[in-house]
């Protein structure tokens, strides 16, 4: 960890970097920080609790300015930084990653090879609560499920957290904020909720990484990261390709193969 | 007012009568690991043992979304039907914080300011409040700091003060207090004389709003506002779990030749809140919007309104998925 | 409230038997915004049209529904009614009351209430519907035809003959096909090389046409009128403008054992050489791949032969680039090896001939100068065995479909076996005779009835050798599927005629559709058997499905006249139905988000990157932008923006929404 | 609705230009019957339509929703069906997971030529649907506002 | 309950359209209900809350003068999903009006002094229906000038009444275009706003300027006019922000302690010096 300040302050000094994106100390637990000199980066931390994904803030051109910027990646990031990259979104001349193995290296990448390489050693398991909650829900019949989803779908308020969470919802008009024709409502309201989150879900097909980030935001709790991911878990073999390492242009869902699945086709 | 004394079994009858009356009851549920305002019908319902329900009580007097009147058009004509006060059925709010009750006020001084708003005064006026004052605080509470206090009666009608016996101290308020004691007239005692201090939760005040204030005043150019909101990522968490927070949207819900006019809550965090059609957009940084939520709350109310616009409940930094911490934050301002 | 004119048509009684017309105009009548609403025995007709046009001047109107009968029948006649009174055509609409409504259910309330539906339906998409023009692209007069085939040569004289300028490209190093390896031609047993070769000389002198050989397609861009092909022309290893084709260096080049293409096998080449006499141009190259210089580094004999020092060593492919306003694919066929079959011995039986094969034999140009002779010991077969569909209508073997021309041409060889070899016995193992054609079937019966060839309805399970003859074992399905057993000296596959190899990847060069076997996808099966579904591209003969030299000439005299249609134009007018990505003053000036997803989801390689600068050059944003000249308006791109940023005119989000909306809406 | 009317399913059809919705017309023109419930909305393409409409439809009511178009390597557009087919595999996962009946969802490939299998297509899907009964789960949600304010569920 | 719902509508009949512009038209409203036409009252700078029913509100301003009675105008252009469905409506149909809303240009004040409009683009509407009141009062003032430009001449809303002032003796009436937005028959100036008022802007003495048009305009207009020796309260323009209520509620249009829709539209030039600036 104070090889990674040390690293931090050392390229924001020589002019290599302007803005370090990374962690520091927060209320409960640790929590984005913004550093601008190497006073700053004294504040940096890494560790197994740095949850955010921290490339949500990649694409915001006010955040992030014309300069080349660093950001202290965990896997999760890595993942979205790639699945940036294929969208366009990030160039590697504006980026610099610094990241801490398992082993406490410090480590750093410049190029998109570099990293889709080091992801790739990484498997994409499910955590012990995405687990628990994902069997039940395997185990429910198609009536539990859509009761169990309308009880948490009446409890959203559409404020968008999941959305503003997601490194890959960068769009500067939201399909919900599109008025002609008004596809989705945007009063929180369980049929318009639910409109939202199979929007959201069918939006990520190809691109979710499950970081998870969108469920951790979600501040009445409720467990929406997982209709991604299991929709990620469903489609990526289906497909044919794994989160965050994309081999080509294009995505799962803007491709196709001849022998796609179509048994429910008549 | 008026103070009584209302015993474990005595609160237990009352609440039925409550209920029995007709009136919905809500009060905090804990439901999905989380305490939220649900409608109940027995006290067994209502949760205890914990600091704060996720989302203020706000929207039982500000829904998420309402109709503000419906229309059906025929022929190039249009007929009207308002919005009908009577549509609004009799509540109760049990158990809410003082922070919660507190936040009325605001948000009656905004929905009214000029012109009354027929909508939320209806909602105001079938809504009872019965708060509880607070034994527990976290971190992110705040009340002393902003006019409040743990036992702070402002927005109650009744004020219930739990005692080791599991009766409780009732501090009648208002005349609608006085109409739901009346439900159940006998179970209220002679006041025993308890101090009802000595069952509240200590919770000193951590900043001056005084100077809060007049430091806020002057900040509009300061770069505190880029600073401290970097990593905020511009949902509207903190405007919707806010009991005072009152940014609305109004629109149209259409089926076919019939239609009605909705307002719903939204955020002034929003990136797309204030764009023109022209694509101008007044806060276009997030910084810009952070600081319209701060100033909002703790200068421009204060002077157009006379009320601040916080009470203190914390909610906006425990519902913030990046921390933004308002205590922090505010207290910084406060020390600079 | 929009003032639309709802026009219900009878159709005779075709609409009003089942649909109550009347009411229908009545209820449509009362509609929000429609200002007008009438029914009529024939709106088709001459005065069912001028309705429409009095109406749309009489009430000022913004918008028509006519319905009627299906769109794809009459949507052009409307909106050129419409165009007439001044509407802009594309605020036209129909309701489909005809072949959606009225003749798939019985007359009754249902009918009539579906009937409002469907009228309710498109009234409210043309609320939503904006006036769209017809858009305009230049036409480049000059076509590109790749294949050198008789269908590239008859497609390429056609064009040329017309005025316009042609490029011909062909991939081996002359021009002639399929059709120079044949020896005689069905039905009437003319040399096809003495019908084929005049025209191979009428390219390389035609004023119109450039001719480049051994040469292939590289890259199209563009769209139609306006291709950019870009054509890798091979090294030849010889300076054509230099050389005389005096065939010196073939005499004296050492490397003389490369089986010969153009014998399919059955003879030999030089590394320098013409694939055949008659080749045109008439002069060598240098095949790399088997030359001792450029396998060893050593040898140059031809070099030093060449009089007049047109070998070029280190000449390298060149990509030259073309603008083109149409191509006409004539790529053509190629047939199944021997190897292909199992129960055959895999090709390692050397008497086991391909039907090309057995031209090459029956050729008097071909190794055996005319002779039929078997290839493992030059012997001439005494007992030939002709096996029809060896592969072809064999869903087993991936070939479900019949190869069209096999029927004919083993017809023709057992014939010409016959002519040959008089005291022969031939055998033909056949499903069915498919002998369509003008004098095809008379021919096939002079081969059984006059040349006495013996024909056994059956398949052949198996030829294996033994004793050096070929034991051919069938059943005769006609003699009630009795075992039969032919001791055959020479047997003759009629091998499936396949997709030319490299198919697959030129269909995606150019954007057209192919099939499972990879033959290219033409537009429409009946209507459009020339065009592909990317306009402007066009196929001739055997690169499309198998097929007979006739048919290929007229299906390469098709595309010629597309080709010279199109060119008849110095501008095309296109249908305005194409996806557009949207477009806001600054500083949004777009809400598309540059991911480009619909890059890879559009099948016309229609979107571009469009580069949004300041004024001082820097570039502020990325965003995609559709080419309106290759947008087909397919609109998959638009179901895949997450923005909704893209949007296809004639069926805009709007549109769409307003249309599904009104339809559940009671 | 009592119990012995026969309930009469609202669908909507999806379909694409080329292939479905001329594979009607043949239906029309060969006077196969079919049941009134269907209404056809044009598209150009498969791949052009899009998954909210689905979703728009049954919050408007729709009991069941049909989606036909070219069969694989028939798109007039080359491949729009294959990109609908995967979105649509997509989409069937995602709707599954939050437990929206996918049996009301018909997808189909509908040939120009395939008249009758349109009407079959139609008539069996009518009756898969009335057999389900009306899609009530969706449409109780779907109006929620004045539930809202009566019920409070604030 | 008598209280009234503030966001309830009057129903208005639109009387007449007219086409200003490509995508621009001005619709004359009339109350549906006498009355709430007898009630109704407001002055020069006032807006309002149009409903397009089905589709939603848009907000601008009352376009007409107060001093003509029967019934309000208001100019639009088509930009988005209300102001489509507006431009749909044809005469005889029925629309939503709630207002009038916010503050007023203070005619009273300028009593006896010169005024000088000053205009760009679609923002001549807001400025129209004070020009009117104060021609229909001409009496009170001294000279007024009117200087409008647009992008091109086919820009320019209001063509007959544009006519009409300049054929009125009263009035100084000084038209452009923005250069190469010129028809060959154009009479008027041509080249952007600001340059045209330095070259025919009257003297300062004694004058006001009322100045409505894109941000662009203003932020080049003000300079020229301090130039010309306009002191900050002798300068009005009016506000558009995004609104929703209209009224001081939603939290859209508050700027500073202000609000827009409340304190303004209408704002004097020493006022806006306090707004903070980035926000409007």
């Amino acid at each position: 960890m104070e090889k990674l300040r040390e690293r931090a302050a050392a390229i924001l000094a020589d002019g290599t970097v302007s803005l370090v994106i990374g962690y520091e100390e927060g209320t409960k637990r640790p929590r984005p920080l913004f550093c601008h000199d190497g006073e700053s980066a004294r504040k940096l931390i890494f560790d197994s609790r740095c949850f955010h994904n921290l490339a949500v803030y990649l694409t915001k051109k006010e955040l992030v300015g014309n300069g080349r910027f660093a950001v202290t990646a965990t896997i999760s990031t890595l993942r979205s930084i790639m699945q940036l990259y294929v969208e366009n979104q990030l160039s590697e001349d504006k980026l610099l990653i610094l990241t801490v193995d398992l082993s406490g290296t410090l480590r750093e990448f410049v190029t998109f090879d570099e990293i889709s390489a080091y992801v790739e050693q990484f498997e994409l398991k499910r955590s012990e609560r995405e687990q628990a909650i994902l069997t039940r829900i395997e185990g429910m019949t198609r009536e539990e499920r859509w009761n169990f989803w309308q009880e948490e779908m009446s409890h959203c308020f559409k404020c968008y957290a999941c959305r503003s969470a997601c490194p890959l919802c960068y769009c500067t008009k939201c399909v919900v904020e599109v008025n002609r024709p008004q596809w989705i409502n945007p009063w929180p309201a369980p049929v318009a909720n639910m409109e939202w989150h199979i929007n959201r879900a069918m939006h990520m097909v190809g691109r979710c990484t499950a970081c998870g980030a969108c469920g951790d935001a979600c501040p009445v709790g409720i467990p929406i990261d997982l209709i991604t991911r299991k929709m990620m878990e469903d489609m990526a073999p289906e497909f044919g390709y794994i989160p965050g390492l994309p081999v080509k242009k294009g995505n799962a869902l803007s491709t196709w193969k001849l022998d796609d699945r179509e048994q429910f086709i008549r | 007012m008026e103070t009584k004394y209302i015993s474990k079994s005595g609160i237990e009858q009352w609440f039925k009568s409550i209920v029995d009356s007709g009136k919905r009851v809500y009060a905090p549920v804990n439901s999905r690991d989380q305490i939220e305002f649900k409608r109940v019908k027995n006290l067994s319902e209502v949760a205890d043992e914990y600091v704060q329900t996720t989302q203020s009580i706000k929207a039982s007097v500000y829904p998420k979304a309402e109709v503000l009147f419906s229309y059906e058009k025929e022929h190039g004509k249009v007929h009207l039907t308002d919005f009908n006060p009577d549509s609004i059925p009799e509540t109760v709010l049990w158990k809410v914080h003082p922070c919660d009750a507190a936040g009325f006020k605001p948000l009656s001084a905004i929905f009214n300011w000029d012109s009354p708003d027929k909508l939320h005064n209806a909602h105001v006026q079938k809504t009872s409040v019965i708060s509880f004052s607070c034994a527990m605080a976290d971190e992110s509470c705040f009340c002393t700091s902003v006019n409040g206090s743990p036992g702070n009666l402002a927005g109650s009608d009744i004020q219930l003060t739990m005692l080791p016996d599991g009766g409780a101290i009732a501090e009648i308020v208002t005349p609608k207090g006085e109409a739901l004691v009346a439900l159940s007239p006998t179970v209220f005692e002679a006041d025993k004389g308890e101090d009802k201090t000595k069952y509240l939760v200590d919770l000193p005040a951590r900043f001056s709003l005084e100077e809060v204030n007049a430091k806020l005043n002057k900040a509009f150019n300061s770069t505190v506002w880029k600073e401290q909101s970097e990593r905020c990522i511009g949902c509207g968490a903190c405007a919707f779990v806010c009991p005072t927070c009152a940014c609305f949207d109004i629109q149209e819900d259409v089926h076919g030749s019939t239609g009605r006019r909705i307002r719903c809550w939204d955020a002034c965090g929003f990136g797309l809140f204030t764009l023109h059609t022209s694509g101008h957009n007044p806060r276009e940084h997030q910084s810009q919007r952070w600081r319209q939520r701060l100033l909002h709350k703790f200068s421009y109310m204060p002077a157009r309104l006379n009320v601040v616009g916080c009470t203190g409940c914390g909610r906006c930094s425990r519902a913030c998925p990046v921390d933004m911490n308002i205590l922090e934050h505010i207290t910084s301002i406060a020390e600079q | 409230m929009s003032k639309i004119g709802v026009f219900i048509c009878h159709c005779g009684e075709n609409i009003s038997a089942t649909v109550d017309v009347e009411r229908v105009a009545r209820e449509i009548g009362g509609m929000e915004g429609v200002a007008h609403a009438i029914d009529y025995k024939y709106m088709c007709s001459d005065p069912g049209q001028t309705f429409i046009k009095e109406a749309v001047k009489k009430y000022d109107l913004d918008g028509v529904v006519v319905g009627a009968c299906s769109p794809r029948m009459h949507e052009p006649t409307f909106r050129r009614a419409c165009a007439e009174a001044g509407l802009n055509p594309y605020l036209c609409e129909m309701a489909n009351l005809r072949e959606h409504c009225s003749w798939v259910h019985e007359k009754g309330e249902e009918t009539t209430e579906k009937a409002i539906d469907l009228v309710k339906m498109l009234v409210e998409k043309v609320k939503k519907n904006n006036p769209l023009e017809s858009i305009k692209v230049p036409v480049t007069k000059r076509a590109l035809v790749i294949g050198g085939g008789i269908a590239g040569i008859q497609a390429s004289l056609d064009i040329a003959n017309t005025g316009h300028k042609v490029i011909l490209i062909e991939r081996d190093p002359s021009i002639g096909g399929h059709m120079s390896q044949l020896s005689e031609t069905f039905p009437t047993l003319d040399c096809s090389q003495c019908i084929l070769t005049p025209r191979m000389v009428e390219v390389a002198q035609h004023p119109n046409i450039k001719l480049y050989t051994y040469a292939e397609l590289e890259s199209l861009e563009g769209f139609i009128g306006n291709f950019t092909a870009k054509i890798r022309l091979k090294a030849k290893s010889v300076n054509y403008s230099t050389c005389t084709g005096c065939g010196a260096c073939i005499q004296k080049c050492p490397v003389k054992k490369i089986p010969s293409e153009f014998n399919a096998g059955l003879g030999t080449r030089t590394a320098i050489y013409v694939p055949f006499p008659q080749a045109v141009p008439n002069k060598p190259v240098i095949d790399r791949v088997n030359c001792n210089y450029y396998k060893r580094g050593a040898c140059k004999i031809c070099e030093k032969t060449c009089q007049v020092g047109s070998i070029e060593w280190d000449k390298e492919d060149e990509i030259i680039s073309e603008e083109v306003g149409a191509v006409v694919l004539a790529t053509g066929f190629d047939v199944k090896g021997t190897d292909f079959f199992p129960e055959y011995g895999y090709g390692k039986y050397k008497d086991v001939l391909t039907g090309l094969q057995f031209e090459r034999l029956a050729s008097a140009s071909g190794p055996t100068f005319g002779e039929i002779r078997r290839p493992s010991d030059g012997a001439i077969p005494k007992k030939i065995v002709f096996i029809a569909c060896a592969g072809s209508r064999d869903p087993a073997k991936g070939i479900p479909y019949c190869s069209k021309i096999c029927c004919m041409y083993t017809a023709k060889h057992a014939m010409l076996y016959q002519h040959k070899v008089h005291d022969g016995e031939s055998t033909v193992f056949y499903m069915d005779i498919r002998a369509g054609g003008k004098n095809y079937e008379e021919f096939v019966r002079r081969a059984i009835e006059e040349d006495t060839v013996n024909y056994v309805r059956g398949r052949v399970a198996r030829v294996y050798e033994k004793n050096g003859k070929l034991i051919v074992k069938g059943v005769d399905t006609l003699l009630g599927g009795e075992q039969v057993e032919i001791e055959a000296d020479m047997v003759v596959l009629a091998t499936a005629g396949v997709a030319n190899c490299g198919s697959e990847q030129l269909a995606q060069k150019l954007h057209v559709s192919y099939d499972p076997y990879h033959f290219f996808a033409e537009a429409h099966p009946k209507l459009k058997p020339v065009e592909t579904n990317t306009a402007g591209i066009f196929l001739a003969g055997a690169c499309q499905a198998p097929k007979d030299i006739p048919e290929t000439v007229g299906m390469a005299s098709g595309a010629a006249v597309k080709v010279a249609a199109l060119f008849s134009n110095n501008e095309l007018v296109r249908e305005p139905i194409i996806a557009v990505v949207n477009r806001l003053a600054p500083p949004l000036y777009s809400t598309c988000v540059g991911c480009f997803m619909c890059e890879t989801a559009c099948p016309y390689n229609a979107i571009e990157h469009e580069e949004i600068k300041a004024r001082d050059g820097s570039l502020i944003r990325t965003i995609a932008r559709v080419n309106s000249g290759l947008c087909q308006g397919c609109g998959t791109c638009v179901a895949f923006c997450r923005s909704k940023s893209i949007d296809i005119q004639g069926y805009t989000n709007e549109q769409v929404y307003a249309e599904v909306m009104s339809l559940l809406n009671d | 609705m009592s119990s012995e009317e026969i309930f009469e399913p609202k669908i909507v059809a999806f379909v694409c230009n080329w292939c479905t919705y001329a594979g009607a017309d043949l239906t029309g023109t060969s006077r196969l019957k079919y049941a009134t419930n269907v209404k056809i909305v044009r598209f150009p393409c498969t791949g052009r339509i899009d998954f909210l409409l689905l979703l728009k439809s049954f919050a408007q009511g729709a009991d069941g929703i049909i989606v036909s178009g070219c069969h694989p390597n028939d798109c007039h557009y080359t491949s729009g069906n294959f990109h609908a087919r995967r979105r649509w595999i997509a989409f069937r996962s995602i709707l599954d997971m939050m437990g929206v009946d996918v049996r009301r969802v018909q997808y189909s490939w509908v040939s120009a030529a395939e008249g009758s299998k349109w009407a079959d297509l139609v008539n069996n899907t009518v009756a898969d649907i009335r057999a389900l009964g009306p899609y009530t789960d969706y449409q109780k949600v779907a109006d929620y506002l004045e539930k809202e304010v009566q019920d409070g569920e604030a | 309950m008598s209280e009234k719902n503030t966001y309830l509508p009057y129903l208005m009949t639109i009387d007449k359209v007219t086409k200003e512009a490509p995508g621009v038209k001005t619709f004359r409203l009339k109350f549906q209900d006498e009355a709430e036409a007898e009630a109704f009252e407001f002055k020069a700078g006032q807006f309002g809350e149009y409903s397009a029913f089905g589709e939603g509100e848009s907000t601008f301003c009352i376009a007409s003068s107060p001093t003509r009675k029967g019934y309000i105008e208001c100019t639009f252009r088509d930009t988005g999903r209300v102001t489509s469905g507006l431009s749909s409506l044809e005469e005889g149909s029925t629309m939503g009006f709630r207002g009038p809303y916010g503050n007023v240009f203070p005619l009273d004040e300028w009593k006896g002094k010169n005024l000088v409009f000053i205009a760009g683009g679609i923002a001549l509407p807001p400025m129209r229906c004070v020009i009117w009141n104060a021609l229909d009062l001409r009496e009170n003032f001294k000279d007024i000038t009117i200087i409008y430009g647009a992008k091109s001449v086919n820009d320019l809303v209001y063509k007959s009444e544009l006519k009409e002032w300049s054929e009125r003796p009263d009035v100084n009436m000084v038209t452009t275009v923005d250069p190469g937005g010129e028809t060959s028959d154009w009479k008027g100036e041509i080249g952007f706003v600001p340059t045209i008022v330095d070259k025919v802007a009257p003297s300062a003495e004694n004058t006001i300027a009322i100045v409505c048009g894109p941000p662009i305009m203003i932020k080049f207009t003000f300079p020229v006019l301090e130039k010309l020796g306009f002191r900050d309260d002798q300068v009005y323009t009016t506000l558009e922000n995004r609104m929703k209520c209209g009224v001081g509620k939603c939290g859209r249009c508050n700027v500073g302690k202000l609000y827009i829709c409340k304190d303004g539209p209408v704002f004097s030039k020493e006022e806006l010096n306090l707004i903070p600036a980035e926000e409007y």
